[in-house]
């Protein structure tokens, strides 16, 4: 299996769709020069400037149109750039999107899948920092994807691509520089199944998206340190893999969320939420969070590696949890 | 039908979806009085020329999207009456299942893409639904309608600049009632009008009286030839009155009493009544056409009352494919 | 004290501090017939058009423009019609207003409240009911208001038009109806700080905004039942009274948050995760959340009620939470 | 000062404001290639004359916006320097503290309202800060920069017609490089043009050679004067060009190297120093003006790297007053 960048992953998980199905179309700024990233290069002398759009800067018209598209049987992606200008599409995401198989009953699915590019990268400050992924996992009819390596995002995005439901993809813009194999086939991954980066059993530690390598490095240490914990990559926020972070916790019950995103009403909210709804608090002797603390991202580097989560502040916090 | 025309079918045609609108909505608006259908209702009674105007120059396998005013436009497009009725009602056999009400109905077995409860809502949707239709091979157009209001809004420019751009086959229908809920259209919209922001953004438009549906109808004829051809997008911009409120329980009592009176005698309804009478048909025959539309909804009224409620279990159905949640969960 | 509905008392609390400070004016739609709800109803006349400016539909604007118009010292209500509109400003509000300050080091602070009438009304189907407040305690530099009582929205709303934060005020529409009384000279209530809205000694029930009459009503029900439940109001997500509902979790050992929102992700996951995290899980014996499911909101009206919390949903969960 | 000309003093004042843009803007690269500035960097060569000529007709308590490109603006406006280049650097003494950067930029203290990372996003800020002055009763006005690509959202429609409608204080700046990142602009706009767009929503639009810094002081100062005497907003239409790639990483090496000289001969500061050698001004004054405006930003550039990083403490800092968390919670 041939190694690449996490961004090329995904550049030949979309390769392979298009390829293979011809209502699958692209559009947003500048992909038909490949996109921010890189991600479409080669596409628009392959597919032609009727499937790769490069758009005006209108969100709400990429986003709304990608959805027009998608009621009469195309399958588009919606490229949006970076996430935090989603933001200028979020009627056409939340009001739109996301209710229009169900308030119209099920006359349309919008098979749609709208790509996000998200995090803190390279001290680009308040406006193109942002991971909110938490927030869709909370609003009906929208799946989360949230890959962290080439395999999962190449794998995910083809589920994604072939999935009818508006499928919201967070590519970890940070990690595309990652490098990992890829199938030269490349094979759906089912949404809703976490990925066990690191067996263990002292702690359980479910995290996703691009602080997962952190958090393996920091299982790494602790070991070092004789404490054994048990890294569930998410993969996938909603539908999430309840059963498998039950099933960990349960054994080693104790149970931290490691998530870039500011901790307070994140996503890892819901899991410690779940966990001791589910498995009864007494099932559990600690539990803990870790993500960006509430305040924007900052573009000091002193100032963001301040607020950021890395290895060092997920040994710190795997430390605390077992010495309770 | 293609091509506009002023002969007598035409002209009966147009007058039988008008009556048929109207009747529609006059139902509603008692039923709704009645309390037999919850939730807010807008209708649109006073403009039915645009939407019988437009829709009449629509193959079926054209599409439309709307606003919150858009009965019409839905029955116009052919949107079966009783899903419709059953839809307002909440009931099981809406189109939509009783899940949107009258803000949401959507009948996309005749290409009627939905309301939409977001002034403006449907024009991003609309040109996506043209690019589409093009990128799979279709030469099916796409016809967006909205009220003066949404040009205020942002995804009216996105919109008409993107389908210029890629000169794809929208009809923009902007029904111009002069007023957004409460607010009249002059006291928020600057600059010289519709028209000439629509031109502005490269899409050539053509102002017509409508509440004269043969107007409409000429109009939309020749900008639907236009656009099926070829030639990009089109803003057909139809000057109208909203002889009711906004809501069906807001009596817009702001309105002088006269400027609402004047209002009502050149409601479209008489209009073209008149002009039929003109052109020789026999009152008889569109009392013919204004019974049985009447006759058509108060069935409609009735069977939707006595239809099913939808079984609760529904509730839960058709979020998504991955990840929905259960009655039980 | 007279008795006045909830809308009318938000009414008066502007009122009143419009009177005082000539910096603060109203922009949104149709406020110059008095609003949709009649929330301003008369101000015209008193205040004149320069300071209650109906706008266009431009909630983009509406909003980037109150925080244009805070930035050079006025104190803008931003009068967004119904919550669910604020979906097409969500770039000024997520990407501006609540990074503003911090982003330009504290050279501004944005003194705006955001009011937007929040959640299920009358059958209004799925682009006219959504609840998001959770949404925005997860956004750093926002301030969250969800009062439930006459009273309590015209204490919270002059403190929101006092505060020189920027304030989301969700007026909880479907209890506009609802009387109360409400001071002469209406009191600033501070953020952060709950209200008791009945004692208990069995289990705590946190809840918030347009739900909180059917918790109060279930709270009978389940006197009469014998279980003694305590209801706290939160009244404000951000800041929220932890301190509070932990002193009271500790004492019941059970905690049930009630909100209309979807659970799946939304507040009340981290109320629960913060109790099992400050507690520690050992401290309590049994959690759980009752919300709207994940599912959009239904028009007709047997759907809506199949998924809306309500009073006896509320005693189920309670007793479910008891039999633990 | 007020009132446009072409004396040379107001020339010369032209040409220092531009020889202090690019001086910062090429330092500012070259550090940026040093590793000494972080995060994305846009800058703004070639496009001097329209900062410089447009806030040479603005007084201190006039306010401006601006976007990603804004440096120009900042320092045409007043910023401090060292303030700008220690926001750049991410230090302690930059106008923000170091928590915005260079896409960040504010300086309150000269009316600088902030660039902005969001495109068009400093529309909707300028209009209300507008409406907050005559709130207030003051006669400031406010300019607002932006691109050829802002005017495809949303915003620009609703921003001018929101400011034509209440006859607000607005200069609205559009520098039309003719480019949107890596996208032309005219594969991306439709229809005649900006200043059509702008007249379509009630605000009278100017187009002038935006390299031709004397050009754009001149309507800058007429349209000042208008909107300053109450008229409403106007639209300053520059047509320039970005003699760099977007980003200062971004080679832009899709353009054709023939169209790329060709815009270095018709760069702004060389023409200005053209004319101003015609006018008789000499050599060695231009060179001062130069050499200074190198020597300041040297100074700047050097102090910065010196200057102390911020404390990690005031990360937390000014999140907002209710509700802040602080670094042990
Ligand atoms: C984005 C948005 N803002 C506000 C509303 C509330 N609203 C519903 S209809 C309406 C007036 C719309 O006026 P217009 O577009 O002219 O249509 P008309 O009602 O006159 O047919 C308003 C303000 C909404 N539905 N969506
Ligand atoms: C809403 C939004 N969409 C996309 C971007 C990414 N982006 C940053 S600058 C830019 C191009 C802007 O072009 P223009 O407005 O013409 O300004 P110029 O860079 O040419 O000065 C783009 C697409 C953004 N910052 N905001
Ligand atoms: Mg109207
Ligand atoms: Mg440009």
């Amino acid at each position: 299996m041939p190694e690449v960048t996490l961004v090329e992953a995904a550049r030949l998980a979309a390769l392979q769709e298009m390829r293979a199905d011809p209502r699958i179309w692209v559009l947003g700024e500048d992909v038909a020069r490949g996109g921010l990233f890189g991600q479409y290069r080669g596409f628009l002398s392959e597919f032609g400037a009727q499937r790769i759009v490069s758009t005006p800067i209108s969100e709400s018209t990429i986003m709304g149109a990608g959805l027009g598209a998608a009621l009469v049987g195309t399958r588009p992606i919606i490229e949006m750039r970076i996430f935090d200008f989603a933001m200028c599409a979020m009627d056409e995401l939340i009001n739109q999107i996301a209710k229009i198989r169900y308030m119209f009953g099920g006359q349309a699915k919008p098979a749609l899948v709208v790509r996000m590019p998200h995090g803190i990268w390279r001290n680009s400050a308040a406006q193109h920092s942002q991971t909110l992924e938490g927030w869709f996992a909370h609003v009906p009819g929208l799946v989360v994807c949230v890959p962290s390596t080439p395999a999962d995002t190449a794998g995910l995005l083809v589920q994604a691509i072939r999935s009818d439901d508006p499928v919201l993809f967070f590519d970890p813009k940070n990690l595309f520089p990652l490098k990992g194999e890829v199938a030269e086939r490349i094979a759906p991954i089912p949404f809703g199944v976490a990925r066990t980066a690191r067996e263990g059993s002292d702690l359980t530690i479910v995290t996703w998206s691009a602080i997962v390598p952190a958090v393996e490095d920091a299982a790494g240490m602790l070991a070092a340190r004789g404490i054994s914990a048990e890294v569930l990559d998410l993969r996938t926020l909603w539908p999430w893999d309840e059963a498998a972070v039950m099933a960990s916790a349960a054994r080693t019950r104790r149970l931290l969320v490691v998530h870039e995103a500011v901790t307070a009403g994140g996503f890892g909210a819901e899991i410690l939420a779940r966990a001791t709804e589910a498995l009864g608090p007494g099932a559990l002797r600690a539990v803990g969070r870790l993500g960006q603390p509430r305040v924007p991202v900052p573009f000091a580097p002193p100032l963001e590696d301040a607020l950021k989560p890395d290895a060092a502040k997920v040994v710190a916090a795997a430390e605390a949890l077992m010495a309770r | 039908m293609t091509g506009g025309g002023d002969n007598r079918a035409r002209l009966l045609a147009l007058y039988g979806t008008m009556c048929r609108i109207r009747a529609f909505e006059e139902t509603a608006l008692a039923a709704h009085k009645a309390g037999e259908i919850p939730g807010p209702l807008h209708v649109s009674i006073g403009q039915e020329a645009v939407a019988a105007g437009t829709c009449l120059n629509l193959r079926r396998d054209d599409r439309i999207t709307s606003n919150h005013r858009g009965h019409g436009h839905a029955i116009a497009k052919g949107a079966g009456i009783q899903g419709m009725m059953e839809e307002l009602f909440g009931r099981a056999g809406g189109h939509c299942r009783g899940k949107g009400g009258s803000m949401h109905i959507a009948d996309f077995s005749v290409g009627m893409l939905g309301a939409n409860g977001v002034v403006a809502g449907g024009i991003p949707i609309a040109v996506g639904a043209a690019q589409g239709l093009r990128l799979l091979g279709s030469d099916a157009i796409v016809a967006c309608f909205f009220g003066d209001g949404a040009i205020n809004r942002g995804p009216f420019l996105e919109g008409l600049n993107w389908a210029a751009l890629y000169t794809l086959p929208v009809l923009f229908v902007c029904e111009d009632n002069g007023v957004a809920a409460f607010t009249r259209a002059e006291s928020v919209t600057a600059g010289p009008g519709i028209a000439a922001r629509a031109e502005a953004l490269g899409v050539p438009a053509t102002s017509v009286d409508g509440n004269d549906a043969a107007a409409v109808d000429q109009a939309a004829a020749r900008l639907v030839a236009e656009i099926r051809g070829g030639a990009g997008p089109r803003l057909l911009h139809a000057r109208t009155y909203r002889l009711m409120g906004h809501t069906s329980t807001d009596p817009a009592a702001w309105r002088d009493a006269a400027e609402v009176a004047a209002a009502h005698e050149e409601e479209p309804l008489a209009r073209l009544r008149a002009r039929l009478l003109e052109e020789g048909v026999p009152d008889k025959a569109l009392g013919a056409l204004e019974g049985d539309a009447q006759a058509e909804m108060q069935e409609a009224r009735a069977r939707a009352l006595a239809a099913p409620w939808p079984d609760p279990a529904i509730a839960w159905d058709d979020v998504q494919d991955a990840g929905a949640v259960t009655e039980t969960a």
